[in-house]
């Protein structure tokens, strides 16, 4: 291993819009995606006209436009988070056994979710803490990490505590089992695979740095 | 056989205690509050209620949650910032719950609606909700067996209904409706405008008048509000 | 078992369209009903306005009209014979899984098929003759069969050959298990269930005439 | 990926030797008749074809099974008046036979392209066509285990489609085009018409553009027939 920076594409940790910005540009051009709920929706700020993006939301839409302001406000037009969006022409609003059908048949592109944690096996957990008195709500999440092509996680690298959310095994309730491709952090972009995970970036860290946090071997890109 | 029918009370007047009701509606879009009032009214108690949600702020499905109606929700997303009605009673332990991934309850749904028995899926194998079920390995994954969820009464709000019953919906509105109206024994219909026969374009009803046993016309301002 | 005729409703045996009639004035009104290909088809020409019948077709379509004719005739409206039809005020179209989620989900109140044979307990053998040499097609009977609240069946009660097509137990292959519950024939109707072979009427002979020609012990309505 | 191709010839171009392919249509009602007569001029040989039927007369389909490029049929109905190319081939011992109940064919294809690893349905138990597979009492009835069908390309017929490839069809022609759609790794449309993106309702689309990769629009007169 090499302590050289040659991975390294910013000074900086990233901000979450960074972040968002670095998530829209990996979007393949003509991309169906499904962003979830909190973090992931910052990344429809940063896709571009060309990139010729369909949203989907998983309450019955594809071709979902930004969010609705003033007069476009509908109370029948909303997104899985429930917050009034728009509509794109050439939209589609379908019942939800299709809608789902759609995620579960293998047919999104990319989903981009938040997470508690990602194992070094690509498992995901980002339902339930697990805390005993707290109200489980799992919503589409199994779904779309069970379904899509690939699954891209957003997250800060360490919780609040400083305790890296990327592990050898998940401590929280899974979400799915092996489902998650990348990971997008605050740090660094790991791809996560059966081979295990590899370093593609850092930002405002080197490589070794990066190691030193996350208690599993990494590979370099 | 079809109805039309001129009160929501009306409507629900049937509904038995003990009954699994089927609620539409995705937040508040596509949420039959008027019908989901009138069934608080008419009494119906020990409820099993299907619903994406287990109810938000102090009406419509949270009112009858309050009140202590409904023994058991079935939902995929029953926390939310403005659920503490279901939060108090789940906590209290007055409440049954059964969390089901969404996409599981709407394909449980539509199974219920299309004479199927079960159905193998990926979603959810490996987790906590999976515990207890029988897996299998199809197609190269490992997938879990789930059930149709069926029931006696479902309440969906829809757009329009012409003198068939045949239904359309707006927007994201349309979500639990189609697949609830299919999967219950009765299925009452609040709607914006009742349409004469033929107005309805063949090619574009979304559910068919088979499907449904009941309609209301709710007039007056919608409580729609943005969540 | 006596052979007074007070069950006899006719003087002399029906035929195909007095058949017909017979079954369109059985169907409940505002029923959902399913006409089978052939002699069943000729139900819907004794179906009344007052009895407002939804016909379902298999191919995609509640409220099919009658039969087009002269300009009506549209190669993109058929029916289950690929016959062309015409469309009523209210119909409505959709695809096959949902077409067929009708019938198999119980929601047809009624279908009417033609049959080989029906057993003592409702089984019917309507699709195939077993001869090795014969091409099977099964098209859509199986799922009628099988998923209508009530299965009606026409057929004569003969053969050719004078032999009862109603039976202790079919020898043709089975179409679906039990799920007869009348079958209408030229010279009686017989309901069908658990509890055995009921005859509700005759036409043109007696119950013990009937008795006489099916090799199954009958009960008189 | 979407693409928008000038001929029927470009666009099934890419179909290998020994694809499984789906056709729509149910008799001549939505069967895409140029596609399949690219389908025929291409050269791919050793199919499997899924469609309700087995081909009639002398064109389309039929005309594929009579060339010997069918190794497999699955279908619900072959037997037609017409269908002596398949008649032929099938006492010739030439081609292979699936015969499926015809709401098990749609509701296979439709799980192919839902996710859905099998599922028990009702239809077919006590039958030869369920001879051999699994069986199990659901919901107080006995239930048969199904398979999705998954194919490698859909060849289909739609009426219209706009430039995000969503798609109307045309009465009972649109029968299994949206769930072969669905189901397929590879779906080529032809249409009447192609429209600007945005003259679509919404609300009315049938199939949405994700289920769609090649759109190729057939001009002039419709080789549709009255079977």
């Amino acid at each position: 291993m090499s302590t050289q920076t040659s991975i390294q594409t910013s000074e900086k940790p990233l901000g979450r819009d960074e972040l968002a910005q670095r998530v829209a540009r990996d979007i393949a051009p003509g991309s169906f995606v499904n962003l979830g709920i909190g973090q992931p929706t910052l990344v429809s700020n940063y896709l571009t006209e060309e990139q010729n993006i369909t949203l989907h939301t998983e309450n019955g839409m594809l071709g979902m436009g930004p969010a609705a302001v003033g007069e476009e406000i509908d109370g029948d037009l909303i997104n899985a988070g429930k917050i009034p969006v728009t509509e794109l022409p050439g939209a589609s609003y379908f019942h939800h056994a299709d809608s789902f059908a759609i995620m579960r048949g293998g047919h999104l592109d990319i989903c981009v979710l938040g997470a508690f944690q990602v194992s070094a096996t690509g498992d995901l957990a980002n339902w339930h803490t697990g805390a005993p008195d707290a109200i489980p709500a799992v919503g589409g999440a199994m779904d779309l990490a069970t379904g899509a092509k690939d699954v891209f996680v957003m997250m800060t690298l360490l919780t609040r505590e400083g305790v890296s959310k990327l592990v050898e095994q998940c401590t929280y309730p899974l979400t799915g089992v092996g489902c998650v491709t990348r990971v997008y952090t605050d740090k660094a972009v790991f791809l996560t695979g059966p081979d295990g995970v590899t370093v593609r970036e850092t930002f405002g860290c080197t490589f070794d740095e990066i190691q030193e946090l996350v208690p599993l071997s990494l590979k370099k890109a | 056989m079809l109805n039309f029918i001129d009160t929501v009370g009306e409507a629900v007047a049937g509904i038995k205690d003990g009954s699994t009701v089927m609620i539409g509606g995705f937040g508040n879009a596509g949420q039959p509050f008027e019908l989901i009032d009138a069934l608080m009214d008419c009494g119906a108690k020990d409820l099993t209620v299907v619903n994406n949600n287990a109810g938000q702020g102090d009406q419509g499905l949270a009112l009858l949650i309050k009140e202590g109606r409904v023994r058991k929700m079935i939902c995929s997303f029953p926390r939310q910032s403005d659920s503490w009605h279901f939060d108090a009673k789940f906590h209290a332990g007055e409440i049954e719950l059964e969390l089901v991934p969404q996409g599981n309850l709407a394909e449980r749904i539509r199974a219920a609606g299309a004479g199927i028995g079960g159905f193998f899926t990926p979603t959810g194998y490996g987790t906590t909700l999976a515990e207890g079920k029988e897996t299998r390995l199809l197609d190269g994954k490992w997938q879990v067996f789930e059930t149709p969820i069926h029931a006696d009464v479902a309440l969906i709000k829809a757009l329009k209904a012409d003198g068939k019953g045949n239904l359309v919906y707006r927007k994201t509105a349309r979500n639990f409706g189609p697949i609830m109206a299919a999967a219950a024994k009765h299925t009452i219909v609040q709607v914006s405008e009742i349409v004469p026969t033929g107005s309805l374009d063949p090619e574009n009803v979304v559910t068919p008048g088979i499907y449904v046993n009941s309609v209301v016309r709710v007039g007056g301002t919608s409580r729609e509000q943005v969540a």
